[in-house]
């Protein structure tokens, strides 16, 4: 397998968000800024692709039938040792992330490539796969977040870029979907040309 | 050359366009009336909101949809004009183009068009400004004829406002009333708010001529108004002091402009007469919650698009009264 | 009192879905038509209250006492896995006509977020037993509403020709947000 | 009488009147030279030749039997010479099968009693009307051309309580009914007391719209020599003519979804229906000729003919000085169901109620644009339904939707396209919609 | 390796031998990462009371009933050596415009706001938000008053505190918030004399 290819694919040809459409709490849950949104990406990839690695690694030890289970408990590990180190370090980024921390292990990208692609690849191929997918995921997340940050408060990464009053409808709920979905039609658009 | 088509051959002479430019001239009332209380200003945001308005459309049409071009068709005047009706006079002009870009592109382009939004586009558009921009959307200038010379506008609270501050600072009714414009000025249009809903005799000129016309008809602002009525009297009734009249309801905060020009928008409301009674009844009973014990003041538009949510599943449950099947019966499913 | 604060604030003011962004996938996936949305709702009914119980059980009589919180997003995980489980087999058993309304979208329930994400909340905003299950049941009751309305759109739209850049998942993220701001309306209920 | 006229309260339109031929008193149209007779001239099956190329035929005579049990005979409207049995041009603007007869002078069948004297004696059994109707080819006037004498066998279990006569015409522009009414209305109350025998009910009902005084002032006044027949003059409203609205509207009764008028104990025959069942029963005469519009805003003389059947089209507007140059659409039957032409040269049938020449600027139909889901559509059709629904999914191919949404229950009227504000050509997805679904249903029925 | 049976036995072991690695696993970075999240948290804390009284290296924390008897107030007693320097009362209000807000109110020993800080709120953004010091200048005008002379109500009200502009419910409510320390210090001080 091409490991190039394999990791890129997960930018834009699989891309999770704008074309898998996977992991879409997380992405609109906490894109209210870039800076957000790339954390909730890394901490997704650091998850994605150890549990990857993990699974490649067992996956011959672990009979069909409590594959799942097995893959769970892997997974809500890892999330669960993100969340702690989160914590302990980058403070404000947790709280700023939130309920959304835990949920990564419910986020279907991440079960997904366990299941689809790591529990039957090489260990290599899987570490690959994970990164590339998390950091695709990662990206999408930093763009939507920076288009909700620009437009919502004039800022991208915190950095003032326009002044005055913005559409604050980008930073609540609301703006979430409708940016995502413009995002995607975009995306869409982009990818057919 | 003989023409070939199927029946039938003739055709009433409604049209689309009739229809639109229908609504545009019931609309002339409310718009002098805000020229006259608003000045120049109400003037720009109204010719700059459908002019906005036309201009997205045509952009979308044509470079996007890349379809025909109807933007004549007067529908997109009619969302312009519904949206200058929205806001207050003194919005700032790139705001109002954001709305226009709102209304027209996001509630009705993205859908496809004409008759294919889910949502009043003004009203998306005017929440949305709401949302966006609270400080200019909830700052309203004090209406002073036109007559009185072109000074700067004093901004002030709406009736609804007042009410509403009031009462969450412990006032009582009687306390507050004072402040409050006189009836007969509400239905002239001398008080604080949007551009189009300030004047309750303008509204309803329009309204008559809508009914006259039959491009409306009294289903829905009647069945929202009276639940309205209803629903605030019987809280007025239990306790004058806390709730405001009715009649208060009945001619502010946009109550008029909404259940006459907004609620009734073809697309947007159900296809059947009990479709329509149960929508206004529901834009009503929301207005009244939010107005009461939500943090916005005004909740017709709220209201409204909340409903506009439910109508596909309103239609689904209103079926017209077929002929030859007993109502309540179970129409067989394949 | 304070119920009423919870049921309201839980189905409109914070829907779970239009405002705290859980549940997505099965409200983009789902809510294409009207009857597997009132289907998928009440299976996220079911589950919901059943997992918000016993994570709530074991938090405050197995976690809490013995200093394990940091182990609440692995159990929970695992208990809401194994309770979609049971649930799949004991329906099968004692209410055929149940699992078969409910059934297929039982296995899909393990990785809705609004779950586990319900039952986190459940423990963070520090309810009792009974104020939990209220939560529970609200938040599925916000979770079908949001779903049943999304349907009747998404069933509508079918019929409207959207053009083809928006077709999809880009016009129910786009009506999710003009929802989402019409839900804003009720801010400051409770 | 006080009190709201009646009529039927689901629905309806009420499109400008245009009745400019009703003060023409029906003239004879002179004979054709030659008669084109297609054989599909009834709902249902077409009928099958029984004559031959150079065959003579006299006038009266059968020359094609029924292909079916829904289906009709048909009797030599001219007398001559077979020219040939072949395609032939007709209202569907394809060429059918159909026998071309020569005319040559105009001798008539012996048996048929000619003169013009009134004939009151019903002589006949209801049986044996019912196998006269069927042997003289007679067929439902109003244009559905359902064979009649189908019409007057209730099937087992079913009694007719009533006979309700449509005098109604309730298409624009047509006057040939209301014609017929005034000058054979003894005729046609006698043809509808030979119906009441066949079909053994007391009561007869002539529904007649009020835009017809002097039709139900003449009917009124020979009615009550006639025991068990009134009339009822009924509100002006599009489509009262189609049998569920008039039942409705007279009776106030409603045919259940997917049956038959017999469901409510009715039976419905058109005003020309009846004077041709005086006329096949009292003298033996087949159903030959019937009363033809022709009318139009640019046509010179509007008229009412006694028209031979067979007689093209051409013809009838010659009579009535000639084609306009402005003409633009030629519509056999009324503008909201009549079908336009492709030729002139096409002949008139047993079901050809009126030929309207529309002009130019009236035949071509507006630019299709949105619906705005004003819902107009909905509350004027008569049955119901919800055409841009119905419509909507039949474009799409959503065939499973509409047939949920009743499209079968469609009457094809017209009053939802006639009045939709975008100009969408809703009956015409409708059309394709009941196509589709009738295919649907019976590929169902067959496994 | 071949892929295992799933026996019994085997299922049984596997999932728990997962579940005991994870759980060490956890256990570890539990331990590991416990004192940074205590310090962390603690840091939080210090930082909100710091910015609202003088300097200070010690504090003594108390809980008092606030007047309406419902819920207590964490006060935070700050020493410069023996010198009580003011107290930092952790308040609050449910009277936000969308939900409940937190403050810290640091008072000198006379009553005298010394300054102010939102610990946690739900305001809406562009709006309701701008009582946090970094969005406006709206809680300045409280330093350095005594509730005693200056009214912790808005003007419309009949107080003294300008009332952020299209805010007056979130204004009113960090009144209200402010108002609830005020009055529950004022109380506890005649308590404890």
């Amino acid at each position: 397998m091409n490991q190039v290819a394999n990791f890129t694919k997960g930018f834009i040809k699989e891309n999770p968000v704008f074309v898998l459409l996977l992991g879409l709490c997380p992405t609109l849950g906490v894109t209210s800024t870039a800076i957000n949104g790339l954390g909730m990406g890394l901490a997704t990839t650091f998850v994605l692709v150890m549990s990857n690695l993990v699974v490649s690694l067992i996956k011959n030890a672990i009979p069909d039938k409590v594959r799942i289970p097995s893959f769970i408990v892997i997974i809500a590990s890892f999330v669960t040792i993100v969340e702690l180190t989160m914590q302990a370090y980058t403070p404000a980024l947790f709280e700023a992330l939130g309920l959304f921390i835990p949920l990564i292990v419910v986020n279907c990208i991440v079960l997904g490539r366990a299941e689809a692609f790591a529990s039957k690849q090489t260990v290599f191929s899987s570490v690959i796969d994970g990164l590339g997918m998390g950091l695709g995921f990662a990206f999408a997340l930093t763009i939507l977040g920076a288009v909700r940050e620009l437009l919502g408060s004039g800022n991208i990464f915190g950095l003032e870029l326009m002044k005055g009053d913005l559409m604050l409808v980008f930073v609540l709920a609301p703006g979430a979907f409708i940016a995502l979905g413009y995002l995607i039609a975009l995306m869409n658009k982009l990818a057919k040309s | 050359m003989l023409t070939v088509s199927g029946s039938p051959h003739i055709h009433g002479d409604e049209s689309t366009k009739k229809i639109m430019y229908g609504v545009v001239y019931a609309m002339i009332p409310a718009m002098l009336v805000s020229v006259y209380y608003f000045g120049l200003d109400a003037l720009r945001v109204l010719l700059l909101a459908s002019v906005a308005a036309i201009f997205f459309e045509w952009l979308i049409q044509k470079y996007l949809i890349k379809g025909p071009v109807t933007i004549m068709d007067g529908s997109a005047l009619v969302t312009g004009i519904l949206l200058a009706f929205n806001v207050p006079s003194n919005l700032p002009s790139w705001m109002v183009i954001v709305g226009a870009l709102v209304a027209i592109g996001m509630a009705k382009m993205s859908f496809g068009g004409l008759g294919k939004n889910i949502f009043n586009p003004a009203l998306v558009a005017r929440v949305f400004l709401l949302i966006s921009f609270p400080v200019q959307m909830t700052s309203w200038p004090k209406p002073q004829a036109i007559i009185n010379g072109l000074t700067d506008a004093i901004t002030g609270p709406t009736p609804l406002g007042i009410v509403k501050e009031g009462l969450d600072a412990g006032k009582t009714m009687s306390e507050i009333t004072p402040e409050l414009p006189t009836y007969m000025q509400s239905l002239l249009g001398q008080m604080g708010g949007s551009m189009g809903e300030v004047s309750a005799i303008a509204l309803i000129l329009g309204g008559l001529y809508m009914l006259i016309r039959k491009i409306i008809t009294w289903h829905i602002p009647v069945s929202m108004l009276l639940t309205v009525v209803v629903f605030s009297g019987i809280l007025w009734g239990i306790d004058p002091e806390h709730y405001a009249d009715p009649v208060f309801h009945l001619l502010t905060g946009g109550m008029l402009l909404g259940a006459i020009f907004m609620a009734t928008d073809m697309v947007t409301s159900p296809m059947t007469r009990g479709g329509q009674l149960l929508f206004g009844f529901g834009v009503g009973l929301l207005t009244i919650l939010i107005r009461i014990w939500g943090a916005y003041p005004e909740g017709v538009s709220f209201a409204i698009l909340l409903m506009n949510a439910v109508v596909p599943l309103i239609n689904r449950g209103f079926k017209p009264r077929r002929f030859g099947i007993k109502p309540g019966v179970e129409i067989k499913t394949s | 009192m304070e119920y009423f604060v919870i049921v309201i604030g839980s189905i409109f003011v914070s829907n779970i879905v239009l405002a705290q962004f859980l549940g997505i996938c099965p409200f983009v996936g789902v809510s294409g038509k009207l009857s597997t949305s009132i289907g998928m709702g009440g299976a996220v009914l079911f589950v919901m209250t059943l997992a918000t119980i016993v994570t709530w059980v074991l938090q405050y009589y197995l976690l809490t006492p013995f200093g394990l919180g940091f182990m609440q997003t692995i159990v929970f995980i695992l208990i809401i896995a194994a309770l979609v489980q049971m649930v799949e087999i004991i329906l099968k058993k004692v209410s055929p006509p149940l699992y078969q309304a409910l059934g297929v979208f039982l296995p899909l329930i393990t990785t809705n977020c609004a779950v586990l994400g319900v039952a986190i909340l459940t423990i963070q905003k520090e309810f009792s037993l009974m104020e939990g299950v209220v939560f529970a049941i609200s938040n599925a009751i916000g979770f079908t509403l949001a779903l049943v309305l999304f349907a009747g759109i998404r069933e509508h739209l079918d019929l409207m020709e959207v053009p083809k850049g928006m077709r999809g998942v880009p016009i129910a993220l786009l009506v999710a947000g003009i929802l989402a701001l019409a839900f804003m309306g009720f801010t400051g209920m409770v | 009488m006080t009190g709201r006229l009646k009529t039927f309260t689901l629905g309806g339109i009420h499109p400008e009147e245009n009745k400019l031929s009703a003060n023409a008193p029906i003239e004879v149209l002179p004979l054709p030279k030659q008669a084109i007779i297609p054989m599909g001239q009834n709902l249902g099956a077409p009928s099958k030749p029984i004559v031959s190329r150079g065959d003579f035929v006299k006038v009266g005579q059968l020359i094609a039997e029924a292909g079916g049990f829904i289906s009709a005979n048909i009797h030599a409207p001219v007398s001559g010479k077979v020219l040939k049995i072949d395609n032939v041009p007709d209202a569907s603007g394809y060429k059918r099968p159909g026998i071309v007869i020569n005319a040559e002078g105009d001798e008539w069948d012996e048996n048929i009693d000619r003169s013009k004297d009134v004939k009151e004696e019903i002589e006949l059994d209801s049986k044996e009307i019912i196998e006269r109707i069927k042997e003289k080819g007679l067929v439902g006037m109003g244009g559905a051309t359902f064979p009649t004498n189908v019409k007057l066998m209730p099937p087992p279990g079913k009694v007719a309580e009533y006979l309700l006569i449509n005098g109604v015409e309730c298409e624009p522009y047509l006057t040939s009914d209301h014609r017929l009414m005034l000058e054979k209305g003894k005729e046609i109350l006698i043809g509808t007391s030979i119906l009441m025998k066949a079909l053994k009910v007391e009561k007869a009902i002539i529904g007649i719209e009020n835009n017809k005084p002097d039709a139900i002032n003449h009917m009124t006044e020979l009615a009550k020599s006639y025991e068990g027949i009134e009339v009822q003059s009924l509100k002006v409203q599009y489509p009262q003519g189609g049998e569920k609205q008039l039942i409705k509207a007279v009776l106030n009764r409603e045919v259940p979804s997917g049956k038959l008028p017999i469901e409510v104990g009715c039976v419905v025959q058109n005003v020309g229906t009846a004077y041709a069942v005086y006329e096949a029963v009292q003298k033996n005469k087949p159903l030959i000729e019937r009363v033809v519009t022709v009318t139009g805003k640019a046509v010179r003389k509007p008229s009412n003919f006694m028209v031979r059947i067979g007689t093209p089209v051409r013809e009838l507007i010659d009579a009535a000085e000639g084609l306009p140059e402005s003409t633009g659409k030629i519509i056999n039957g009324g503008p909201m169901m009549g079908k336009a032409l492709t030729s002139l040269e096409v002949p008139v049938v047993k079901g050809s109620s009126g030929i309207l020449l529309m002009q130019e600027n009236e035949s071509r139909r507006k630019p299709e644009n949105s619906c705005i889901r004003c819902s107009k559509c909905t509350y004027v059709c008569p049955m119901g339904l919800e055409p841009f629904l119905l419509a909507k999914a039949a474009k799409l191919g959503r065939f499973d939707l509409a047939e949920n949404e009743l499209v079968m229950d469609c009457i094809e009227c017209g009053s939802c396209q006639y009045t939709c504000p975008a100009s969408i050509p809703l009956l015409d997805y409708l059309r394709l919609g009941k196509t589709m679904v009738g295919t649907i249903i019976r590929n169902r029925k067959k496994k | 390796m071949a892929k295992k049976e799933s026996s019994f036995v085997n299922m049984v072991l596997t999932l728990f031998l997962v579940a005991a690695i994870a759980a060490l696993a956890l256990g570890g970075v539990y331990t590991v990462t416990k004192e940074p999240i205590a310090i962390a948290k603690q840091k939080k804390l210090e930082a909100a009371i710091k910015s609202v009284l003088p300097d200070f290296d010690r504090i003594e924390e108390a809980k008092y009933l606030d007047p309406e008897g419902k819920d207590s107030l964490t006060f935070y007693y700050a020493y410069q050596g023996d010198n009580e320097v003011g107290a930092a009362v952790k308040t609050y209000t449910n009277k936000g415009f969308s939900g409940n807000v937190e403050l810290m109110v640091g008072f000198l020993d006379d009553g005298t706001i010394y300054n102010t800080a939102v610990l946690s709120h739900k305001e809406t953004p562009g709006l309701g938000d701008k009582m946090d010091i970094k969005k406006s200048d709206f809680s300045v005008q409280f330093k350095g008053k005594n509730p005693e002379d200056f009214k912790l109500k808005v003007k419309k009200d009949g107080g003294d505190v300008d009332a952020i502009t299209a805010a007056t419910i979130s204004s009113r409510a960090f009144c209200d918030a402010v108002n609830r320390a005020y009055v529950t210090f004022e109380k506890d001080k005649g308590g404890a004399q």
